[in-house]
């Protein structure tokens, strides 16, 4: 950042410099004056061209590992569901509290965001933690912080969204590790924990039917999903991941599990963005369970966990 | 710069290279080739564009510029389809917290609510 | 007469020339002379200008506070969309191509018109009708998607006139893409004997670069809304996730051509600086060729770099890393232009007529929103700024401060020609002057402001960035008095300006060796060009050689 | 500006008025080669998604009929070639009755395209609000087959029971289906007036070998348009025969 901004104020003041100088000392002194007629130098040309090019692809190297490292968020994050709709943000704390335009968060932790929007295209923005992240509908995008220090912090939509647009935001609040555990505790009104909200709609929706959990069932046991990888019936491998969960619920024959038929009815529409990551949590919550030898998705290479 | 004339002799020869084409794309539609399909049924339809457009426009007796026109326009359409569909492509290997693996759901969306 | 020399005073005899060759409104309406197209281009963009205008002083009153005092959101969100579809698709894309490429490219090549003079006159009728539907979106409802009309809130959730604003854009995009296929062809076939590719005048060049973005560009933008358009009168689901749409796809699809339309803005200014800096340096311009090739590169590479508009929105990391490093490329060109320029004022012989002041301004400008984009390009930093005020502020130093400074230094360079009258000197230098001054007080604290971290299209915002947006506002006052100032007094040299002649400041260009204003048919004779361009040294016709006699205003040398 | 004979007043010769006009023709093909680009790639990131959907879709188009215009657009394409020679060698006969079989096999084309759009709209496969795929396959229309129909039939039975949302992306081919073909249909009524226009100026005995630059430019256009459809035949009719 430092360096690009040197970069930039060097170019700046040395273009304004040399232009003002030479305006002033070569100004016409009688009418009929002509400039020396000087056509041009290509050791010149290439010399301005090549250094701003090496100066550019450090530009562009310090921001591609910026980037990279900022799109890939590490393994052990907290994560928080966030929902944006005209004109609001609904969070969901992983225990279930939600919140609405607010977002606490501990310090020092991994949190990851995952992010949807019910309507229009937002963009979740907190400028004190230099993250922004667009919020599109029929996708989940991702971001991710670590604060460091506590205090109370803007966040705003970024992605013009409609009428109210500028007044959908509101504060992340980020506190010592204990005051955030005695808050989630403390504050227990918001809502369900969405791992019970999630295993009640997986026993509703008659999803416990077919995933049996000990893989004798029409569909792969689910323990262990999250998290691994999966073999598919074309051969290919996909992670375990909220995106493929949420396609699975939502799109079953997107990619089916290897030996198994495509049975599965789509539940598109069926399920609001709430639900499916109540679904998704209860998914996460069976990582760890045992994973049966027979019945499951997961490829053998990877193992269970 | 003359102007060519193409006889009528190779009109006529095109015109039944692109029957045969069209004869083979309507026939290869119905074979199962898995992948290759599409592949077939493009090439075929790419054949036939570029002899209409070489022989029927006259675009192989045409000065250089003229070609350079064309050659402009399939290269911008190759841009603008070849880096749109790059995103699309390369979001499934697209890696994963961790895993080095993907994230992002192809264009599959749906919204509920 | 003017003070500077001028080598022929004005012909003693009446001549006939474009603008008294006929009279009557029909003379203009049905006309296929591309000087009288271009006038009739310079009146309309300039009431989008105005209209625009007016968005836009009404937006930064709004913004004086914090609440947002003056109008509801919704106005709000209306008066920044109608702001840009104004300025961007009816001022900023025709201005210089359509007022001053017309008029000047076939006098510049010597040809007696452009090659479809009909066709010409239609782009301006499309233009016109895609302005009227405009018009009619602007009145009936207003328009306030933003410019961008992103899906699926343009083609689903906003309550405004979208329809007939889209249905605008898309025939005027025809008008855009006529223009550039007239250009195209006339510098391929139309020029004047001698008049070799390395001897067209670099605004050629520019306008050259300018129409392979308008035709290759500019279908697409047309397809899009126009899908957009159907999606919303059909309830159809192209970019509607709820129908199974993708929104990330039409955001391809705009900026495809939205990104090469802002060369499309900056590159004819660049033209134009490149015409005004060797004429008021007085020698010849540095890497003539330099200059001509990166006009070309930025139209090829300009093509390649569009999503980069799109880093935060979840595309895919590989295509954020190669478009990112596409961006970076561009910048080579546009740089090695600003040092050429640079280096054409060294060792010159430097006038401070108005038209330089504003083709230095255009470089100080351009420079600073040029650098500001290698912020933007840079993945990491992008993070953060994107869709604030600083991208706000980058594009405007762009746009306005490039693309504009460039117009208005154009007009005034070419008023002489066009209209035969000298402006008046000493109130164009201060409008010049007061144009940077207006413009960088407006412009320089968004910069500020974005990193800070105001999100653009803010109707209302924290009170911490009020002392920011104050400043900004009291720019934008200056800055609008910039612009009242030339409009006011180019409008009163039409009548009462001194007469110009033929070659006022002298400068080297094939427009400048017919009468001015130019005759219907240009020249009076096919002229043939044996000289390099902008060469001073070889050019006894301009009498600039010491003690060399004033050339003899002869018929037969021009 | 003023003409004199076939000369317009801003050229200096016939040849290089000529070329300008094959030159701007062609720069206008460019823009065009990109705004049906713009579908295209539309086409391609919904079919790569939707497979199922736009196979079905596209299963429901009658392959005959799209065959047969395929024919006689190929053809058009060579009586227009034909039409072109006829000018250049000065058979200014011939060139009338080139430039007639060409209208009458573009008349042909969009009769065609009629015919199929009037069947899409009996069976209910008009985007909007009584689109539904399931509507042809258990309404049967007089000349149906009705082993295709059990087929059809079929396959959409199949493909709701795993995503009741396959209207949805019918719905979506249907769109770029209307728009594709829509969009060529209006290229070809353009043409056709165009040809109208040549017709007249070929019985006035215009077009000589010295002066056909309007033949030859329409021609341009008239093949250009032939080329999209090459495109548009396998993509929107034969992507999913082989099931």
């Amino acid at each position: 950042m430092l360096f690009i901004t040197a970069i930039c104020v060097f170019f700046a003041t040395a273009i304004t410099v040399a232009i003002v100088v030479f305006f002033f000392k070569f100004h016409r002194k009688q009418p009929n004056d002509v400039g020396v007629p000087i056509h041009g130098d290509s050791r010149l040309e290439a010399a301005w061209m090549i250094i701003p090019l090496i100066l550019a692809m450090a530009m562009f190297s310090w921001g591609a590992v910026v980037y990279v490292d900022y799109r890939h968020a590490p393994k052990d994050t907290l994560d928080v569901y966030v929902i944006g709709k005209q004109w609001m943000w609904k969070a969901q704390q992983p225990n279930g509290l939600r919140e609405i335009n607010e977002l606490h968060v501990p310090v020092g932790r991994n949190v990851r965001l995952i992010l949807a929007s019910e309507d229009v295209i937002h963009d979740f923005f907190v400028p004190a933690f230099r993250v922004k992240m667009d919020v599109v509908p029929g996708h989940y995008n991702t971001m991710w912080f670590r604060p460091t220090r506590p205090g109370r912090y803007h966040f705003f939509c970024s992605q013009y969204c409609g009428t109210n647009h500028a007044v959908m935001g509101g504060w992340v609040t980020v506190m010592e590790p204990s005051d955030y555990a005695a808050w989630l505790s403390g504050s227990s009104g918001g809502g369900a924990d969405p791992v019970v909200t999630g295993e009640k709609l997986f026993a509703e929706r008659a999803c416990a039917t077919c995933h049996v959990a000990d893989g004798t069932g029409r569909a792969p046991s689910l323990n262990g999903l999250y998290g691994a990888k999966v073999l598919l019936a074309d051969g290919t491998t996909v992670v375990g991941d909220e995106a493929y969960i949420r396609e699975s619920i939502l799109q079953p024959n997107a990619k089916i599990v290897a030996g198994y038929q495509p049975v599965m009815p789509s539940f598109q529409g069926q399920l609001t963005e709430e639900q499916i990551f109540a679904l998704i949590a209860y998914t996460k919550s069976l990582q760890s369970l045992p994973v049966p030898d027979k019945g499951s998705g997961i490829a053998p290479s990877t193992g269970k966990k | 710069m003359s102007e060519h004339i193409v006889s009528p002799k190779v009109y006529f020869t095109i015109f039944a290279a692109l029957m045969v084409g069209t004869g083979i794309t309507v026939w290869a539609a119905f074979q199962n080739f898995g992948k290759f399909n599409i592949v077939i049924a493009l090439g075929v339809a790419t054949i036939k564009a570029t002899l209409v457009v070489l022989y029927f426009m006259h675009a192989r007796y045409s000065p250089h510029r003229t070609q350079l026109v064309i050659v402009c326009a399939v290269f911008w359409l190759a841009i603008m389809l070849g880096l749109t569909l790059a995103d699309y492509d390369t979001r499934p290997h697209d890696m994963q917290p961790g895993e080095g693996r993907l994230v992002q759901p192809t264009p599959a969306h749906f919204l509920s609510v | 007469m003017s003070d500077t020399p001028n080598p022929l005073p004005g012909r003693q005899m009446p001549h006939e020339d474009y603008l008294n060759a006929s009279y009557g409104i029909r003379s203009w309406l049905l006309t296929t002379d591309h000087k009288r197209i271009a006038l009739l281009y310079l009146g309309s963009v300039t009431f989008f200008f105005f209209i625009g205008g007016i968005f836009a002083t009404l937006i930064r009153i709004h913004l004086l506070t914090p609440s947002g005092a003056l109008v509801t959101p919704e106005t709000y969100n209306k008066l920044f969309t109608m702001h840009g579809v104004a300025m961007i698709f009816f001022f900023l894309i025709p201005s210089i191509p359509a007022v001053l490429g017309n008029f000047l490219l076939p006098l510049m090549i010597g040809a007696k018109d452009l090659a479809f003079p009909r066709i010409n006159l239609l782009s301006w009728y499309l233009y016109i009708i895609g302005g009227c539907f405009a018009l009619y979106s602007f009145s009936t409802g207003g328009l306030d998607t933003g410019w961008t009309f992103y899906t699926p809130l343009s083609s689903v959730y906003s309550n405004s006139a979208v329809t007939p604003a889209v249905i605008g854009i898309f025939i005027n995009g025809f008008s855009s893409i006529l223009t550039g296929l007239n250009f195209i062809v006339t510098i391929h076939t139309m020029r004047a004997p001698g008049m070799t590719w390395f001897r067209l005048p670099l605004f050629a060049w520019a306008q050259y670069a300018t129409s392979i973005i308008f035709i290759l560009g500019t279908p697409v933008i047309a397809i899009t809304l126009l899908l957009v358009g159907l999606e919303r009168m059909f309830h159809l689901g192209f970019f509607n996730p709820a129908m199974g749409g993708d929104p990330i796809l039409f955001q391809h699809l705009f900026w495809f051509y939205s990104h090469p339309a802002v060369y499309i803005m900056v590159l004819p200014a660049m033209g134009v600086i490149s015409e005004i800096i060797p004429t008021f340096a007085r020698r010849s311009i540095f890497g003539y060729s330099f200059i001509a090739g990166s006009s070309i590169a930025i139209a090829v590479i300009g093509f390649l770099v569009w999503a980069h508009h799109m880093f935060v929105t979840g595309e895919s990391t590989y295509a954020a890393l190669t478009f990112s490093f596409l961006s970076y490329l561009v910048a080579i060109p546009s740089a090695v232009k600003v040092f050429n320029w640079t280096s054409t004022l060294y060792k010159g012989s430097i006038s401070w007529d108005a038209p330089m002041l504003y083709a230095l301004g255009f470089i100080g400008l351009f420079t600073i929103g040029g650098l500001t984009g290698l912020f933007l390009a840079c993945l990491g930093l992008d993070i953060h700024i994107h869709d604030t005020y600083f991208v706000v502020a980058h594009f405007h130093y762009i746009m306005v401060g490039g693309a504009v400074m460039g117009y208005v230094g154009g007009l005034h360079y070419w008023w002489p020609k066009i209209t035969g009258k000298l402006y008046p000197e000493a109130l164009s230098r201060i409008a010049a002057i007061t144009l940077f001054v207006g413009f960088n007080l407006t412009f320089f604290p968004q910069f500020i402001l974005g990193y800070l971290g105001m999100p653009r299209r803010y109707h209302s915002y924290p009170p911490e960035f009020q002392v920011l947006n104050v400043l900004s506002t009291a720019g934008a006052s200056i800055l609008a008095l910039g612009y009242l100032l030339p409009m006011a007094y180019l409008t009163w040299s039409m009548r009462y300006g001194k007469v110009a002649g033929q070659n006022p400041w002298p400068a080297t260009g094939l427009e400048w060796k017919t009468d001015s204003p130019p005759p219907t048919e240009n020249f009076h004779v096919t002229p043939e060009v044996t000289w390099e361009p902008y060469d001073f040294k070889n050019r006894p016709d301009l009498g600039l050689a010491a003690g060399a006699p004033l050339p003899a205003p002869a018929h037969g040398d021009d | 500006m003023h003409r004199t004979g076939d000369l317009y007043g801003q050229f200096q010769t016939l040849e290089q008025q000529k070329e300008t006009a094959a030159l701007g023709m062609w720069i206008f093909l460019v823009t065009e080669v990109l705004f049906f680009g713009g579908l295209f790639l539309t086409y391609t990131i919904n079919r790569s998604a939707y497979s199922t959907a736009f196979g079905i879709g596209s299963n429901t188009l009658d392959i005959k009929l799209g065959a047969g215009n395929t024919v006689v657009l190929i053809m058009s394409s060579l009586t227009m070639a034909m039409a072109v020679w006829s000018a250049q060698v000065g058979k200014k006969k011939l060139v009338g009755v080139f430039l007639i079989a060409t209208l009458g096999l573009g008349t042909v084309f969009l009769g065609v395209k009629g015919v199929e759009y009037k069947q899409k709209f009996d069976h209910h496969l008009i985007p909007g609000r009584n689109f539904d795929m399931k509507y042809h396959p258990t309404h049967p229309m007089p000349g149906d087959d009705p082993k295709e129909l059990a087929l059809e039939k079929k396959e959409v039975e199949e493909a709701f029971a795993h995503d009741p949302d396959i209207n949805a992306h019918g719905q979506l081919y249907f769109s770029l289906y209307f728009g594709m073909t829509g969009l060529h249909a209006l290229h070809m009524i353009i043409g056709a007036g165009l040809l109208v226009w040549l017709i007249k100026g070929s019985f006035a005995g215009r077009f000589t070998p010295q002066y056909n630059t309007p033949v030859e430019v329409v021609g341009l256009y008239w093949h250009f348009v032939d080329i999209v459809w090459i495109f548009l035949f396998p993509l929107l009719y034969l992507i999913d025969r082989h099931r």
